[in-house]
């Protein structure tokens, strides 16, 4: 086992978790994620596989799946990340990879993002103010990416209207976090 | 402005980067005898119509598709979005 | 009490009293009162100032179109120029000042430019102003600059914060009028998603301001019943106090939501306004109308006003200019205010209609076929005279007139897409022509004024765009209301008026028109730029319409045929700060921290700004009082020992698939197919164009995979760039990228100790000795115990180096782990300050080399673009613009004298040549102080440089008046033979 | 009739009854020797230095709306020469020295105002390829200076240097450059080339060429065919709509829109002309008091004269992160130019490959500024058949010679120009 500490995006040893008026913003690190591309022609070799790996077949666009430990969203044609819980998946890409074989690319996502739980009877409000996408209108399982305050993220609905995740680029986590904060405010 | 992705349905303008004339998906053979004429002409000319207009955008803050819209350049009204890797090998472009 | 002219009625609450000042004055109103509004009850006419004569002036309308009653509202850092008077909601420790006036409204010294108006009529400032020609910049402007402007900014910053959301809905209806409310109800209980929107805090519109009844309420009741029915639809959206600003493309609506401005402070943490983008399937437009005035002699002075804004003042806010008031009319309409006035017992000396066969409505004296021609009261009306129908004058002492030269339905929003309104003969008004894609008018807004048809149209409206999405929508059932035809005869002004005003806040009078037309100023777009007719804060709302008229009269042409009055975004004026919402100050972008940000602070890094990234730029010691200090040390630590640098800003690509080799292949100029996996390689990116685009190093992982680095500026349009050549170019390629710039943290350890170090680092299972993991060796390893990690022995300093990347969590971990490993080599850890001086003294190209106008030959690598293979840029880098032999070439520079310095940005001369852009040699690009050598080096583009070595040359630098003796040497001014990163 | 103050006064003690149209409207002549298409800026200040500087007489400007209408009465009033490459420098510094004595020239108050030109700078390299262009234009005999970042403190104390998100380094100024009152431009070139004799014909568009044997022989318009020894197209944003009805399909241009923004009068407060260096947006307030600001162009091909909100938001943004204290300044118009963006961000002056038609266009979102001297070297080009010496690089060939004049590097994308 090595022996260098972890830190989470937003800097701190442990995840950061604040409640502002009903929203609740919950750093998330524990979970690991790896990209998964279909390779030219490979399309039925790749569904079959990751049927098998997951346990679900790999979403449509703009959805995610989970079953058990696993859990994939559409992300480009042919294109899908996988997450897994990071204490017993923290080599993601190349258990992943073992599933797959030669019939996708694989490459670790991990550490590329920052992960926000937003929850909150009125989340939705606090959403509307940060993308364009219609969030009220999302439903569970919907997935998409879009930009908060000109940053790339996804945003992924995981109860309609009450619990979504925010997935952005990991050196942005601060001004995401502060993004979220603001909007947090405006509507408490 | 909206585009209407064909995969993701209507998203807004603003989640993609803009290039240009479709025409670019043409580009020409770099073993032809004039091969600096056609890669001039294929770089730098355009019909810049005013009207229907087929041409290249990326969804950069989406799904990483490059689109071909056609939009009319006088009223910006688009009929028609296509996942740019359909029309490139509709053209006839492979590896 | 001193709200003297406070009558019976209205929809304020009495209850309550709110205090404000007015240019320092303190008085009460209630709320639900606007500022203009509660000033009237006060008995206030005199509200503000022209622009151009500075004349007196009052409030003309009680809305959003309002001209002349402009303030500067509120103090200190909030303080808000130019606010419309007439849609400041009132609220308790208001403040507010007049402007544009200087010692007081009252007496304005500028007043005199009124006396002088002979010599300041329509563009006089064209004619002269001329001679001397110094004098424009040095007398005539700074007066004129003086004058400029009406209100002030407070210059400091806004302490307020400003939001931005976006909304999805099927129906955006604007404006909250009968057919705005008829259409919500409609298109609300058939379960559509509606928002209903009005720029009003009160929603009704002119049932507000009018006495109409609907069915047994009256129409403010009935208003406030039907908002209270659509407040308890989950589907429905009511959003009072927002201005839908303008239509833009594709059903997209751009909104302002006024959150905070009716209280003093907004609550912390909300937001002073939030601007709304709102996706629309469809869109009603039911914006009412504007009245428009007659314009006469002196027809600006304080107390005359609209028509229906003096009854709307009257009956929705009890609140009178004067006791005592007239009327002038063309149309039926003008009567209803009468009417309205008599009901609540003001006097109306007289209704005035331009009318000859005007019928007698209400129940005052009548002058049918007569004219106002003149008026008195300089700082509030006293008097009107009249011209009758028989010629003679007659003069009626009045405090306020109220005046309606009929309606203009507010087509605005139909127009932002540039369409073209209709002229509408009937109606003697524009009304909509070609709408915008998925927007529909009802009620005034389409010309149909009266309340029963405003209430048809906007239910059948609704039903009509539901049905477009395939709602079955049935409209509401709607109550009896009254239906009177429109009655007008058009009346623009008053023949042989001459400072009759046209538009009030920009002193446009009809002479002015006229006087256009007579230069030849006669198309709209010349009129309304050489008088300013109609640019004013109201863009012209209730100005445009005469001044078209006017026009048409000279022409001999018709309305129409002289032109239309369209109208531009936004709808009414929007706070700049608005449209910026959050991204402002130190939050106009995101900033991306790097994996070493938490540790680098710690040490007290400088940060600087590389794109979004925020890079240590040095790390001062104790001691240590100037950056060069810090960066002599960090370079000079690095070459004589180790020195680690946070480098995960490069872009990093992930590039796999069978075909990935030969996709590089095509995307770089070199080749790629041959790179043995476990090696890695420099890569030139060309542009299509020939130029270079970018560089960096791609290593081999396996067969099918690829790790590419961009650089640090480029990573975002290199991906792009990557995904084109994908998609667009070789469809069928087998291959797949992704960024993965962030997932891994990636240290450069470099210098003759890089190695020690490193191996006290990485897992002892590793071997990377200079045999086993050479120069350009990359590898997939594991450190401090098994963390998976990669290496890759490439230099950018010239030393031995690597670059070790690990899990991006861990980053933190690994720098301070490196720098505890380091303590018996004095590792230092250096920022971009030494890493640049680094690469300058090694002779690398950086961003002020590939400037986008810079070529492989250039840059001294012409031969990396292999000829052998497609490529992108191959082609077209073989103009002949671009091989000719005096083509710029990188090279370096040192200083004669070695004691003196040079700054990037200098220009070589040759010496004994004049310093001019005929004998322009070329150009410094990048310039450092090295340590180790002693002296400043520079690399630079010379032309045909590469054959100059030896030569010496002056670098200039005229701008600071400065110029150096520099040589001409090798750009590899450490290490030249590359011995050292072999080591 | 010359304008004077004198003329002012005397016409304001007469009842202004002495004003006659600022230029004629004269009905189409059968035949000109020399017709411009396009009565903007560059047509008529080409129409007026042919006849005031080459001599020239039988001239028409055709207009197909009214003058002034397009981008010369729709853009940011920025003049300045402040370029770094040699294919440009010279071209707008000499359209620098025809504005500083245009109005004596034109007898016409164009309001030139040179307040200064500020281009901050937020990175070191930012500053060093602003250090390379102050020396540049110094070489050229050009007034430039190169203020730190306590100059522009000194200079400009109001903008935002505590909090800001890009903290300031420094700033490219230059003294001369500043301000025109745009409309003014084009009434002054059209009443000073009307009363040397060009027919100004409003209302009068271009429908098609008449071509023999390989040789422009006029133009049919709505008013009817008009023949022309000569045909010079100055149409800017419409340049590939009017080229191709001459048979010229391929341009290397594209029509894309620009917005600009003007705020409600307010009090001075901004000196000159100010260029943000890390985000899109440059600002002057004019003499009437509006804060006169812009950004970037919004990307995509566009003739349809507005622009969307994304653009609008942009700029926005760049304002409130450079100078904050705008924020309570309400804009209040908003509109839109098409520009001709070319594929290296400098413009055409140049012959076609037809007898007889030559072409001015491509000037992207900077032709304001080269009104005069595009006019000049036009009028040079079309009068003697060879370019002027300031305009020899305005070729169509440079981008098949590998010669572009690309001050930004962005290289075939019109867009980031």
């Amino acid at each position: 086992m090595h022996n260098l500490a972890a830190i989470t995006p937003l800097g701190g040893a442990n995840a950061r978790e604040d409640r502002i008026g009903g929203i609740t913003i919950a750093e998330k690190p524990d979970r690991a994620m790896a990209s998964l591309a279909t390779r030219m022609g490979r399309d039925g070799d790749v569904a079959k596989a990751a049927k098998k790996l997951f346990g679900f077949a790999l979403p449509e666009p703009g959805r995610m799946e989970s079953k058990g430990d696993w859990a994939a969203f559409w992300t480009g044609p042919g294109q899908w990340m996988v997450t897994a819980p990071f204490v017993s998946h923290e080599d993601i890409a190349p258990i992943v990879k073992a599933g797959l074989g030669d019939a996708a690319s694989i490459t670790e996502q991990t550490d590329g993002w920052a992960q926000f739980d937003v929850d909150g009877s009125d989340v939705v409000d606090m959403l509307e103010r940060l993308c364009p996408v219609p969030s009220r209108r999302m439903k569970a399982g919907d997935a998409t990416r879009t930009s908060i305050e000109h940053l790339g993220c996804f945003v992924l609905c995981r109860v309609t209207g009450e619990s979504f995740t925010v997935i952005c680029p990991r050196s942005s986590a601060a001004s995401m976090h502060h993004a979220l904060s603001v909007a947090a405010r405006s509507i408490a | 402005m909206i585009i209407n992705h064909p995969l993701l349905g209507p998203r807004d303008s603003q989640e993609f980067t803009y290039l240009g004339d479709a025409s670019l998906i043409d580009r020409p053979d770099w073993q032809a005898e004039d091969a600096v004429d056609r890669f001039y002409d294929y770089l730098y000319e355009r019909e810049n119509p005013a009207g229907e207009h087929r041409e290249l955008w990326f969804h950069e803050q989406g799904d990483r598709s490059w689109l071909v819209v056609t939009r009319n350049t006088l009223t910006h009204e688009i009929t028609n979005v296509e996942l740019a890797r359909d029309v490139a090998r509709a053209r006839g472009r492979g590896k | 009490m001193s709200q003297i002219n406070r009558i019976s009625g209205g929809q304020i609450d009495r209850a309550k009293s709110l205090n404000f000042t007015f240019d320092g004055k303190s008085y009460q109103g209630h709320p639900g009162d606007t500022l203009a509004s509660a000033l009237l009850a006060n008995g206030v006419r005199l509200m503000g100032r022209s622009f151009k004569y500075h004349r007196p002036r009052g409030l003309l309308s009680s809305g959003s179109e309002e001209p002349n009653a402009l303030v500067e509202l509120r103090t200190g850092a909030r303080q808000e120029p130019n606010t419309r008077a007439t849609v400041a909601e009132l609220f308790d420790g208001l403040e507010a000042k007049s402007q544009n006036r200087w010692p007081s409204l009252a007496f304005d010294a500028m007043g005199v430019n009124d006396k002088l108006s002979p010599f300041l009529a329509a563009g006089f400032y064209y004619k002269t102003f001329m001679w001397p020609k110094a004098f424009w910049e040095k007398l005539y402007e700074p007066i004129i600059r003086r004058a400029a402007g009406l209100g002030s900014l407070s210059m400091e910053v806004d302490p307020d914060t400003y939001d931005k959301g976006f909304l999805h809905c099927d129906l955006l209806i604007i404006g909250a009028g009968p057919a705005g409310l008829a259409a919500a109800l409609t298109a609300g209980r058939a379960g559509a998603d509606v928002i209903l929107a009005d720029e009003d805090f009160a929603l009704g519109g002119r049932l507000n301001a009018e006495t109409f009844t609907l069915g047994d309420a009256s129409g403010a009741d009935w208003a406030s019943a039907t908002v209270a029915e659509l407040a308890n639809l989950p589907n429905v959206r009511l959003m009072p106090r927002t201005t839908i600003l303008g239509a833009f493309d594709h059903g997209i609506y751009g909104a302002l939501e006024r959150v905070s401005d009716h209280v003093a402070v907004p609550a912390s943490g909300k937001p002073r306004q939030t601007l709304w983008r709102i996706y629309t399937k469809r869109s009603l437009l039911c914006a009412g109308a504007t009245e428009r005035p007659i314009a006469f002699d002196n027809n600006d002075r304080p107390g005359i006003m609209l028509a229906g804004s003096l009854r709307a003042f009257a009956n929705r806010w009890a609140a009178v200019p004067d006791r005592q008031v007239a009327i002038f009319t063309n149309n039926d309409d003008g009567h209803r205010t009468a009417t309205d006035l008599l009901a609540k017992g003001v006097r109306v000396a007289a209704v005035i209609d331009t009318r000859a066969d005007a019928p007698r409505m209400a129940d005052c004296e009548l002058l049918a076929g007569a004219e106002v021609i003149d008026c008195k009261g300089r700082l509030g009306l006293t008097s009107i005279t009249v011209r009758l129908a028989g010629g003679q004058t007659r003069q009626i002492a009045c405090g306020a007139l109220g005046v309606s030269g009929g309606w203009n339905p507010n087509v605005h929003l139909t127009c932002h897409q540039r369409g073209i309104p209709v002229w509408n003969e009937a109606l003697a008004a524009f009304v909509p022509g070609t709408n915008p894609v998925g927007m529909s008018v009802a009620g005034a807004a389409n010309g149909t004024f009266s309340t029963a048809a405003a209430l048809a149209t906007g239910a059948e409206g609704a039903v009509r765009s539901l049905a477009d999405l395939g709602f079955k929508a049935k409209a509401a059932d709607l109550p009896p209301a009254e239906d009177a035809p429109v009655n007008l005869s058009p009346f623009w002004y008053v023949k042989g008026a001459s400072r009759a005003w046209i538009d009030q806040q920009n002193d446009v009078t009809v002479k002015d028109v006229k006087l256009a037309h007579q230069e030849g100023y006669r198309s709209v777009e010349h009129l309304k730029r050489y008088t300013t007719l109609g640019m004013a804060t109201d863009q012209g709302k209730t100005a445009n319409m005469g001044g078209l008229a006017i026009m048409a009269e000279m022409t001999g042409k018709s309305i129409p045929e002289t032109g239309t009055t369209i109208f531009r975004p936004p709808y009414t004026p929007v706070p700049i700060a608005a449209f910026a919402g959050r991204s402002a100050g130190a939050d106009f972008r995101p900033v991306r921290l790097t994996p070493s940000h938490v540790w680098a602070a710690e040490q007290g890094a400088v940060f600087v700004e590389v794109g979004m990234w925020k890079r240590a730029q040095w790390f001062p010691k104790p001691g240590e009082t100037h950056w060069r200090q810090s960066v002599d040390r960090e370079v000079l630590a690095t070459r004589q020992s180790v020195g680690i640098c946070d480098v995960t800003t490069l872009g990093k690509i992930d590039v796999q698939g069978t075909d990935a080799a030969e996709f590089l292949n095509r995307i770089y100029a070199n080749a790629f197919g041959k790179l043995a996996v476990g090696k890695v390689r420099y890569g030139l990116m060309l542009r299509e164009d020939g130029m270079v685009m970018d560089d960096g190093t791609t290593a081999r992982l396996a067969e099918d995979h690829f790790v590419t680095t961009t650089t640090t500026a480029n990573a975002v349009s290199v991906y792009r760039h990557m995904e084109f050549c994908r998609q667009c170019l070789w469809p069928d390629l087998d291959v797949q990228i992704i960024s993965t710039t962030e997932a891994w943290a990636q240290l450069s350890v470099a210098g003759p100790n890089a190695r020690k170090l490193l191996q006290k680092i990485v897992d002892a299972e590793h071997d990377i000795s200079n045999e086993a993991f050479p120069y350009m060796a990359c590898g997939e390893i594991t450190v401090c115990g098994g963390l998976r990690a990669r290496l890759f022995r490439i230099s950018f300093s010239g030393e031995l180096a690597y670059e070790i990347a690990v899990p991006t969590r861990y980053g933190d971990g690994l720098i301070r782990a490196m720098v505890e490993a380091g303590r018996e080599f004095d590792a230092v850890v250096y920022g971009t300050e030494a890493l640049g001086v680094m690469r300058i003294e090694k002779g690398h190209a950086a961003g002020n080399e590939l400037n986008g106008t810079t070529t492989a030959l250039n840059l001294g690598m012409g031969g990396m673009v292999s000829k052998k293979k497609d490529s992108i840029g191959s082609t077209l880098s073989e103009r002949e613009g671009l091989t000719r032999d005096d083509a710029l070439n990188l090279v370096g520079f040192r200083p004669v004298d070695r004691s003196r310095a040079f700054v990037a940005g200098s220009h070589f001369i040759n010496k004994g040549d004049a310093a001019n852009a005929a004998n322009d040699q070329g150009y410094m690009t990048s310039v450092a102080y090295s340590p180790n050598l002693g002296h400043t080096v520079g690399l630079g583009f010379l032309k045909n440089g590469a054959n100059r070595k030896g030569e010496i040359l002056r670098a200039v630098n005229p701008v600071a008046n400065e110029e150096v003796e520099v040589e001409v040497v090798s750009a590899h001014f450490v290490d030249p033979e590359g011995e050292r990163l072999r080591a | 009739m010359h304008y004077s103050g004198f003329k002012v006064i005397k016409e304001a003690l007469t009842g202004h009854k002495g004003w006659k149209p600022a230029w004629r409207d004269p009905e189409p002549q059968d035949r000109y020797d020399i017709v411009i298409i396009g009565g903007g800026g560059h047509g008529l200040a080409t129409a007026y230095y042919l006849a005031k500087e080459f001599g020239k007489a039988r001239i028409a400007v055709l207009e197909k709306g009214w003058i002034g209408g397009g981008n010369v009465g729709r853009n940011t009033t920025i003049i300045r020469s402040n370029y770094l490459l040699d294919g440009n420098e010279p071209f707008y510094e000499f359209s620098m020295k025809l504005w500083e004595g245009l109005e004596q020239d034109f007898n016409f108050n164009a309001m030139v105002s040179q307040r200064g030109v500020l281009n901050l700078c937020h990175t070191d390299a930012q500053r060093d390829a602003y250090r390379r262009r102050a020396n540049a234009m110094r070489l050229n005999g050009v007034d430039s200076e190169l203020l730190d970042a306590e100059g522009v403190r000194k200079m400009v104390p109001f903008l935002n240097f505590d909090s800001a998100r890009f903290p300031i380094k420094g700033g490219l100024l230059q003294p001369r450059g500043g301000t025109v009152r745009h409309d003014a431009v084009a009434w002054g070139y059209a009443r000073g080339a009307d009363m040397r004799g060009v027919d100004i014909i409003q209302n009068c568009e271009v429908t098609g060429f008449r071509i023999e044997n390989g040789k422009v022989t006029g133009v049919e318009t709505s008013r009817g065919f008009i023949g022309a020894g000569k045909v010079g197209c100055a149409v800017a944003g419409s340049s590939g709509r009017v080229m191709a009805m001459a048979g010229i399909n391929r341009l290397p241009i594209e029509s894309h829109v620009l917005q600009a923004f003007v705020t409600e009068g307010l009090k001075p407060v901004i000196p000159g002309v100010i260029t943000y260096g890390a985000g899109h947006f440059y600002v002057s307030q004019s003499d009437k008091g509006g804060l006169v600001f812009g950004g970037d162009i919004d990307g995509y091909n566009s003739y349809a004269q507005r622009g969307n909100l994304p653009v609008v938001e942009d700029v926005c943004e760049g304002g409130m992160s450079l100078m904050p204290m705008i924020g309570r300044a309400r804009l209040l118009r908003m509109w839109g130019g098409i520009m001709d963006m070319s594929m290296d961000g400098s413009p055409i002056i140049d012959r076609t490959d037809t007898d007889g038609l030559y072409f001015n266009g491509g000037w992207c979102y900077g032709g304001f500024k080269a009104t005069p001297a595009s006019g000049w070297c036009f009028a040079h080009l079309l009068a003697t058949d060879t370019p002027h010496d300031t305009a020899k690089a305005y070729r169509f060939d440079r981008f098949r010679k590998g010669l572009m004049i690309d001050e930004k590097g962005m290289g075939a994308q019109p867009n980031l120009h």
